[in-house]
């Protein structure tokens, strides 16, 4: 990883010295090893502080809807996932793709220190990655914890690759694997209504409507969120009541179908740890399964599902056909 | 069981609904029973209607309907003279104390000469 | 609040139906026309084409108490607007879906084509609906408790 | 503040026998916004419409709403009430509480509170609606006449003969239709070539008319006044301005084994035709599946033969664009096919005939010329029945559940001329029910009965089958209570018809409704019975329904009548409720656009002020108000609201549910 | 001082809940949280953090203010706060220093003229059990704002090891509650505690973000503060969401909102963030129009604007919530050491 950081590096500082980008948006260091946050660099000196590793697991993409209308070109580092939602942002016309410059870095997956504080490991300074095993050095010693364990809930089942790159920076190949990012969803589908309507119940009674899921989603990026405009008629900013979280969920999901590219980034917000994705995979796995495999942000043009149909498309109330109570 | 209820009965029987029927007589132009019938298949049909069923109770017709289904076959409202004529029929068996046949009870019958068509038709029937 | 006491009364449910001007509402019409009944408890919102109804008007319904909300259009290939009711049969079946995912009761939302022709299709659809809502009782889970705060 | 009048109509009994308007009128009065409610007899009567007028003028209303029947009868009527006396007439609502309430309940207490509730709703609405201006849009001065059977040619004539262009397109190589196949006409048996061919010829010399033969609409786009109607002239591989009509290709050409589909296939004809000897145009058509030349490459006969050199074998489907203000429909229509109806043997004896065949084989011109022969062995036919009824009124699923109205009338016709023109026959008719409604209709059947000895059956043929070369019809006579067999010659069967299958192309292009019998939609069964729904869009004959010639002239008159009305204005109010997005909410995300089946979606750059002196360009919706046609599709695929229906708005519908909802 | 066995915890709970609420840190799908205790609870005083503070408890996220009842043409207005009492006394199970620190904070706000009556009706109603840390984490910092983590205030201060509660009261409050569950305890502890506080502080003083100097954020440098060009860079990240906000102990704002009930109208409170674009969106418009601006806000307010209304007090106090849960990692510590700088250095 840290050869990918320095040559990360090296691009920027070539790229800001010539003067073909004015700026460089990547990660920058926090006060630990695990928090790094999103950053944009407009001088070599800034650079001092660019990391790239383990722990940068936020996606760039949305931030270049601002970026891309400012003066000058825009260089960006996007992991696989990220560079779905950027096309489908290039798609939408909110990122001008010809102030992008886009530099495709290697991601073998990112890790989640909430999930490695669960595991009792806390103070981490560092961790080191092989393979199957994270490393995390502390200042009580060293631990050894599987990376399936705690990578984040958005890497565990990522095959994505790269769909967008001016150049790329890929030192090391990622081996195919064989998930099914759709297992979760399966299990829900399987309970019954009662059922699945507890485990919603539970686990949306949490949500606290900070909007962070809303806030970083990629293809959340309306100019006004329906939710914040008094005239939509269902503004509001409530939690408490069981309903609000429900209408916030199930709208923000269906406004994104079609839309969203599963990169995960709801759920790795959610102060409470809530499992966003698997509303958004829900809608992904029945478009797949009624109108044909269809993945977001694979391409920068074209209709999406739900703008789109064929005259032999399946009738609402078959939907259900065939399935488990 | 009044009268009216046989009527309901035999409605429910035939499964068939003989307001639909706009007395055309089809069903009786094409019955290859048809001269050997007291009541014809249409009469069965608008009688029914009327209430009027102790004269169906009584008629041969219900003898010697071939349940062919030509007049169902034909029919161009859906309605089934042969359903009622059965219905009919079935009434006039459990009238009589003799109520169904069971299939366990066919192989012992069954002679090989017998059409397979008047086994359906028999089992039909015998089993309401 | 004072009336608490009385409330014995057999379960009603509120149905809610978004009709297309061009068949659904003019099947309505024709339902009306040859006096073909069906509950009263069903209410008829008039919408230009099914595809004008955004899924908030479905939650919103369930929110404001509604226990079944049907919407109607032309069927596939007859819409007056050419393709209005494709994307509205893929939204709501993705819509529905969803919803039964996250534990609603299927048989609370309905989608049926009812053409202007079909006056006793839309009455026997409505009767059907309200009978299958009876049957499930109270919308309890998408209902916003505020509501039917009763003071 | 604002200030709803609300007008409760009884309809007479119809609604006020249901539920209590007065009732209605009075809890409304409590209602918030409310300042003025009323009860009426006949709102829509001269007086209940003075009645709103006053009270819109007195009471200073700012909207209103009319509980009365449906908003598809009388919106318009109220809307224009409203207007006259100043008040914008989108500030009007309909609560329909004749066709959704006292109509369809029965308990006057449950219909009552449902009105109640139905009126709040449209109190509800009412208050969000905006006063909305129609906007313009200009009339193409054009008419185009789908179908050149009797009803788009007469159609066709009146409107020309009103000083508008018209176009008429039809499928087959000449005009003429149906009704050129047909022998005789009823009641008063004119000939029907000879009152039909000079209102073809009047087509092909009315200097307004353009006749596009062996044509097909291929696509519509635009809306009332402004339609853009691509057309596909198909090839016939014969130059039309060359052809003049010699027939002598006709006579050369070695291909002659074709079935002659004017005759209904009884005979053929050569591969290089003219359909009839009265055809408008008169010109040949190549049928390139017949033809040798295409077939082999070799021959080219005709075009050795042809005088003026107007054989073209290379000729291309070419396509042509015009812009029509108004369209007629006037597709016509085709006896349904029999294949379904084996009980009276029609795919196996050649004797069994339909009518129409009949009336070819009745046909000076037709391939008999005129004789009556009996298809298999050319002999005349002593016994002839026919058999009414054959797929109409048929609910089984064979055929077509609506009385297909035409066939008990040329029945009698063609029994009647049979026995005038053949005494010796004998000719029979099973019959369900005989309807003659129409002037001097009835007294034609019974001439056929009392003066020339018809013999009316009552009952229907169970089965037809061949005996002994003899046509064995089995059938019951139901006044007799008799099943009887009638040995006959010819059967004649009373096929019901069905519209012509290309309608549902057509409706399909024009997004005309159509109902389940392929059957375009009126757009009112009584008060605009030559409209479609579709704006523009007019239909005449069969089309619409099963109806004969004079009544299809009369709807055809009644569809020029409409287009001319339409075409004499210059330019026409459009419809306000079109979608209208908030730029300062819109993406830019064209997601809309994707969805907008007319095109009425472009995107505009603009600048927008962000506060702190900052602007910023952002990319935004932008709706064409006269090619929006309202539907609301774009609205639901925004994600950020910022498009929105007016009339229909996201918060007046979300208004009624919540007073629907609302106990 | 009193102790009670581990394992005697949940008739604790069971007794505290036959008479009074009980609000103590539950596991509850997945993420502890307060919530009423229930038989059958999944206790967990062991989690540092809750993921919302325990402020909830005096201050919900949503409550009605007042409600609109509609007939007809007629409104009748009922203020359901102006004469709300707290009708069952409840008890605030396991709060940590900091969150107690934070309810120090709070009352400034609320119990100021015009006193909040809910808040104030539920202070009064409330008795504060809480719970000293044993194992802070390296997000803490509550040693900066002079808080001892080892020995929290209360009505009743406990102390946690592998198998005792450590109970000592310190009001009449906190007297009334231990003489309920007496029948629980048992005398001693105190060595324990004091030995359980001496390592603890051990790793307080060595955590690390406890040497952030706060001594610039004063009332003299506030003009200079506002214009430092970090901000700008500071909040480039920041997606303005509310996270920080709603898991934060101190944060107090809220927005007013009506709702259409079938009755009529209820006008409630929510949490409201300063994050939020439309936070001072007033009839006018807007005042902050930048996220910058918004951003800046938030840490201003605490560590300038409030402590020079109330004495110096901050409203931070260094919980470390926004620190973990920062969905973009952005903090009041980065902005601190942005601005202030440490006192070694």
């Amino acid at each position: 990883m840290k050869d990918v950081e320095l040559k990360m590096l090296e691009r920027a500082k070539a790229l800001l010295e010539s003067g073909e980008v004015a700026r460089v948006i990547g990660w920058k260091k926090g006060d630990f090893c695990h928090d790094p946050s999103p950053a944009s660099f407009e001088s070599v000196e800034e650079l001092d502080s660019f990391v790239y590793d383990y722990f940068c697991g936020a996606n760039l993409s949305k931030y270049l809807i601002q970026m891309s209308k400012k003066e000058g070109k825009t260089a960006v580092f996007l992991k696989p996932c990220d560079s779905y939602s950027f096309n489908q942002l290039v798609k939408e016309h909110r990122i001008k793709r010809e102030n992008v410059y886009v530099i495709a870095v290697e991601c073998l997956g990112k890790l989640d220190i909430e999930k490695i504080k669960a595991k009792g490991v806390s103070f981490v300074t560092g961790v080191e990655v092989q393979d199957k095993e994270v490393k995390v050095t502390t200042p009580y010693g060293e631990e050894v914890l599987s990376k399936p364990d705690v990578v984040l809930t958005k890497c565990a089942t990522c095959n994505k690759t790269h769909q967008v790159k001016d150049e790329e920076i890929i030192l090391h190949e990622r081996p195919e694997r064989d998930v099914n990012r759709f297992e979760e969803v399966e299990k829900l589908e399987a309970m019954t209504e009662d059922e699945r309507f507890a485990y919603w119940r539970a686990q949306l009674s949490k949500c606290i409507r900070c909007n962070a899921c809303r806030n970083v989603c990629p293809a959340c990026s309306c100019v006004k969120c329906v939710f914040d405009n008094p005239a939509s008629g269902i503004a509001a900013k409530a939690n408490d009541d069981k309903f609000e979280e429900q209408l916030f969920h199930i709208i923000r999901a269906f406004h994104v179908a079609g839309r969203c590219t599963d990169c995960g980034e709801c759920s790795r917000v959610c102060p409470q740890n809530i499992p966003l994705h698997l509303l958004n995979r829900k809608f992904i796995k029945d478009i797949d399964g009624l109108y044909g495999e269809y993945q977001a942000g694979e391409t920068d043009e074209g209709k999406t599902p739900l703008t789109s149909y064929t005259e032999g498309d399946a009738e609402p109330n078959d939907v259900f056909k065939g399935e488990a109570k | 069981m009044t009268n009216e209820e046989r009527v309901e009965n035999i409605n429910r029987l035939s499964g068939t609904d003989v307001r639909k029927c706009m007395k055309c007589g089809k069903c009786s132009g094409r019955c290859p029973a048809f001269k050997d019938m007291d009541i014809k298949p249409h009469q069965f049909v608008t009688k029914l209607g009327k209430g009027q069923i102790e004269e169906l109770l009584e008629s041969k017709s219900i003898w010697n309907c071939l349940s062919c289904m030509a007049c169902v076959e034909r029919c161009p409202r859906g309605v089934a003279p042969a359903a009622v004529i059965e219905a009919v029929r079935d009434t006039v068996v459990r009238m009589q104390g003799k109520n169904g046949i069971k299939a366990e009870e066919i192989p012992p019958i069954v002679d090989e000469l017998i059409p397979q068509q008047l086994l359906v038709s028999a089992y039909r029937k015998y089993n309401k | 609040m004072q009336e608490v006491t009385t409330e014995k009364k057999e379960f009603t449910p509120n149905i809610v139906a978004f009709c297309c001007n061009w068949c659904s509402y003019a099947g309505a019409d024709l339902a009306g026309s040859s006096r073909l009944t069906y509950p009263a408890n069903v209410k008829i919102i008039r919408v230009p084409c099914s595809c004008r109804v955004n899924p908030t008007f479905v939650l919103k319904a369930f929110q404001q108490g509604a226990d079944g909300v049907i919407l109607c259009g032309c069927h596939p290939g007859d819409c007056h607007y050419v393709t209005g009711n494709y994307y509205t049969r893929r939204r709501m079946a993705l819509l529905y879906s969803f919803l039964n995912y996250m534990g609603i009761e299927k048989e609370r939302t309905r989608v049926e084509w009812v053409s202007a022709a079909e006056g006793a299709r839309f009455s026997a659809v409505m009767n059907d609906f309200v009978a299958q809502v009876t049957a499930l009782g109270e919308n309890k889970r998408l209902t916003d408790l505020r509501v039917k705060e009763g003071e | 503040m604002q200030r709803i009048g609300v007008f409760i109509c009884w309809c007479g009994s119809n609604i006020a026998a249901t539920v209590d308007v007065e009732k209605v009128a009075e809890v409304i009065k409590s209602e918030p916004g409310v300042v003025y409610s009323a009860n009426y007899q006949y709102m829509c009567s001269e007086n209940g419409q003075q009645l709103i007028k006053q009270a819109i003028k007195e009471h200073n209303l700012t909207g209103i709403v009319v509980g009365a029947c449906s908003p598809r009868m009388h919106e318009a009527t109220f809307r224009k009430a409203a207007e006259a006396a100043g008040l914008n007439p989108y500030m009007v609502e309909i609560a329909n509480i004749r066709e959704h309430c006292s109509w369809i309940h029965k308990d006057m207490d449950e219909a009552t509170e449902k009105a109640v509730i139905l009126v709040r709703t449209a109190i509800a609405k009412v208050k969000l609606n905006a006063p909305l201006t129609a906007g313009e849009s200009p009339v193409v001065k054009r008419a185009l006449v789908i179908g050149g059977g009797i009803a788009g040619i007469q159609a066709a004539l009146d409107i020309a003969d009103a000083g508008f262009e018209v176009d008429i397109v039809e499928k087959n190589a000449t005009i003429g239709g149906r009704m050129a196949q047909i022998d005789k006409t009823f009641p008063t048996l004119d000939c029907s070539a000879c009152i039909l061919t000079p209102k073809m010829v009047d087509c092909a010399q009315h200097e307004k008319i353009d006749i596009l033969s062996y044509s097909e609409v291929e696509d519509v786009k635009g809306f009332v006044g402004n339609f853009s109607v691509t057309i596909r002239r198909k090839a016939r591989y014969v130059d039309e301005t060359k052809c003049t009509g010699c027939k002598i290709c006709m006579e050369k050409c070695p291909s002659k084994k074709g079935l002659n589909t004017f005759n209904m296939g009884l005979n053929t004809r050569p591969a290089i035709h003219i359909p009839f000897a009265q055809a408008i145009p008169n010109v040949a058509v190549i049928d390139a599946e017949q033809c040798i030349k295409f077939k082999t490459g070799k021959c080219g006969i005709c075009q050795k033969f042809c005088g003026v050199g107007a054989i073209d074998y290379e000729q291309k489907d070419s396509f042509i664009e015009r812009q029509y203000g108004a369209i007629v429909v006037a597709t016509g229509f085709k006896p349904i096919e029999l294949t379904a109806f084996n009980e009276y043997g029609y795919a196996d004896n050649k004797d069994v005939i339909t009518s129409l065949e009949l009336e070819r084989l009745m046909n000076a011109a037709g391939p008999t010329n005129g004789v009556l022969l009996r298809p298999s062995d050319g002999q005349h036919p002593k016994v002839i029945t026919f058999i009414q009824c054959v797929g109409s009124r048929d609910t089984s699923g064979c055929g077509k559940p609506y009385c297909s109205k035409i066939c008990c009338m040329y029945t009698a016709k063609h029994a009647m001329l049979i026995r005038e023109k053949y005494p010796d026959t004998e000719v029979h008719v099973f019959y369900i029910d005989v309807r003659t409604p129409g002037k001097n209709y009835d007294e034609f059947y019974r001439r056929a009965v009392e003066q020339y000895g018809v013999d009316y059956i009552k009952g229907m043929v169970g089965k037809v089958y061949n005996e002994n070369g003899k046509l064995m019809v089995q059938g019951s006579n139901l006044i007799d209570n008799e099943q009887i067999t009638i040995e006959s010659d010819l059967v004649v069967l009373a096929a019901a018809i069905e519209p012509e299958p290309s309608v549902r192309k057509i409706a399909t292009l024009l997004t005309a409704s159509i109902d389940t019998n392929n059957f375009l939609t009126e757009s009112h069964a009584k008060l605009r019975p030559v409209e479609s729904p579709t704006a523009g869009v007019y239909l005449a004959g069969v089309c619409q329904g099963p109806k004969d010639i004079p009544e299809t002239v009369s709807q055809a008159s009644a569809c020029a009548a409409k287009v001319i009305g339409l075409l004499a204005k210059d330019k026409l109010k459009t419809n306000p409720c079109v979608a209208t997005p908030d730029e300062t909410m819109c993406n830019g995300c064209s997601q809309c656009a994707n969805v907008c089946a007319y095109g009425a979606i472009t995107y505009v750059e603009k600048e927008f002020r962000l506060g702190g002196g900052k602007t910023e360009i952002r990319r935004v919706a932008s709706v064409n108000p006269a090619v929006c046609q309202g539907c609301g599709a774009c609205t639901v695929t925004c994600p950020s609201g910022a498009m929105d229906l007016k009339g229909f708005s996201s918060k007046q519908i979300m208004s009624e549910v919540d007073a629907i909802c609302k106990k | 001082m009193l102790k009670i066995a581990k394992e005697r915890l949940n008739e604790l709970y069971a007794k505290i809940s036959e008479t009074m609420g009980l609000f103590i840190p539950v596991n509850y799908a997945g993420e502890v949280n307060y919530k009423v205790w229930k038989e059958g609870a999944e206790v967990s005083l062991e989690t540092l953090k809750t993921v919302k503070s325990p402020k909830n408890m005096f201050f919900p996220q949503t409550e009605n203010m007042m409600k609109f009842k509609t007939e007809g043409k007629n409104i009748e207005i009922i203020d359901v706060r102006k004469d709300y009492k707290e009708e069952k006394p409840f008890v605030l199970f396991g709060v940590k220093a900091c969150d107690y620190k934070a309810i120090e904070v709070l009352d400034k706000v609320f119990l100021a003229e015009p006193v909040d009556t809910y808040y104030q009706s539920r202070r009064e109603a409330t008795t504060i059990v809480t719970l000293a840390c044993s194992k802070p984490e390296e997000s803490c910092f509550c040693g900066v704002f002079g808080i001892d983590a080892t020995a929290p205030q209360g009505d009743v201060t406990t102390w946690l090891d592998g198998e005792y509660l450590y109970w000592q009261a310190n009001t009449e409050k906190g007297e009334a509650l231990t003489a309920l569950i007496t029948a629980l305890t048992e005398e001693g502890g105190e060595e324990t505690v004091a030995g359980q506080r001496e390592t603890t502080k051990a790793v307080l003083e060595n955590l690390p973000f406890a040497k952030l100097d706060l001594s610039r954020f004063t009332p003299e440098n506030l003009n200079d503060l506002f214009e430092a060009k970090e901000w700008e860079e500071m909040s480039e990240a920041c997606l303005g969401c509310g996270t920080c906000t709603f898991v934060c102990p101190t944060c107090q704002c809220f927005d007013i909102r009506d709702f259409k009930t079938n009755e009529g109208v209820i006008r409630y409170r929510c949490w409201d963030s300063c994050m939020y674009s439309d936070f001072t969106l007033m009839a006018h418009g807007n005042s902050r129009t930048t996220q910058m601006q918004r951003f800046r806000q938030r840490f201003m307010h605490k560590l300038v604007y409030y402590p020079s209304q109330n004495d110096g007090l901050y409203s931070c106090v260094g919980c470390g919530r926004c620190v973990n849960k920062c969905p973009q990692r952005l903090n009041i510590v980065k902005v601190v050491k942005t601005l202030g700088g440490k006192k070694d250095d």
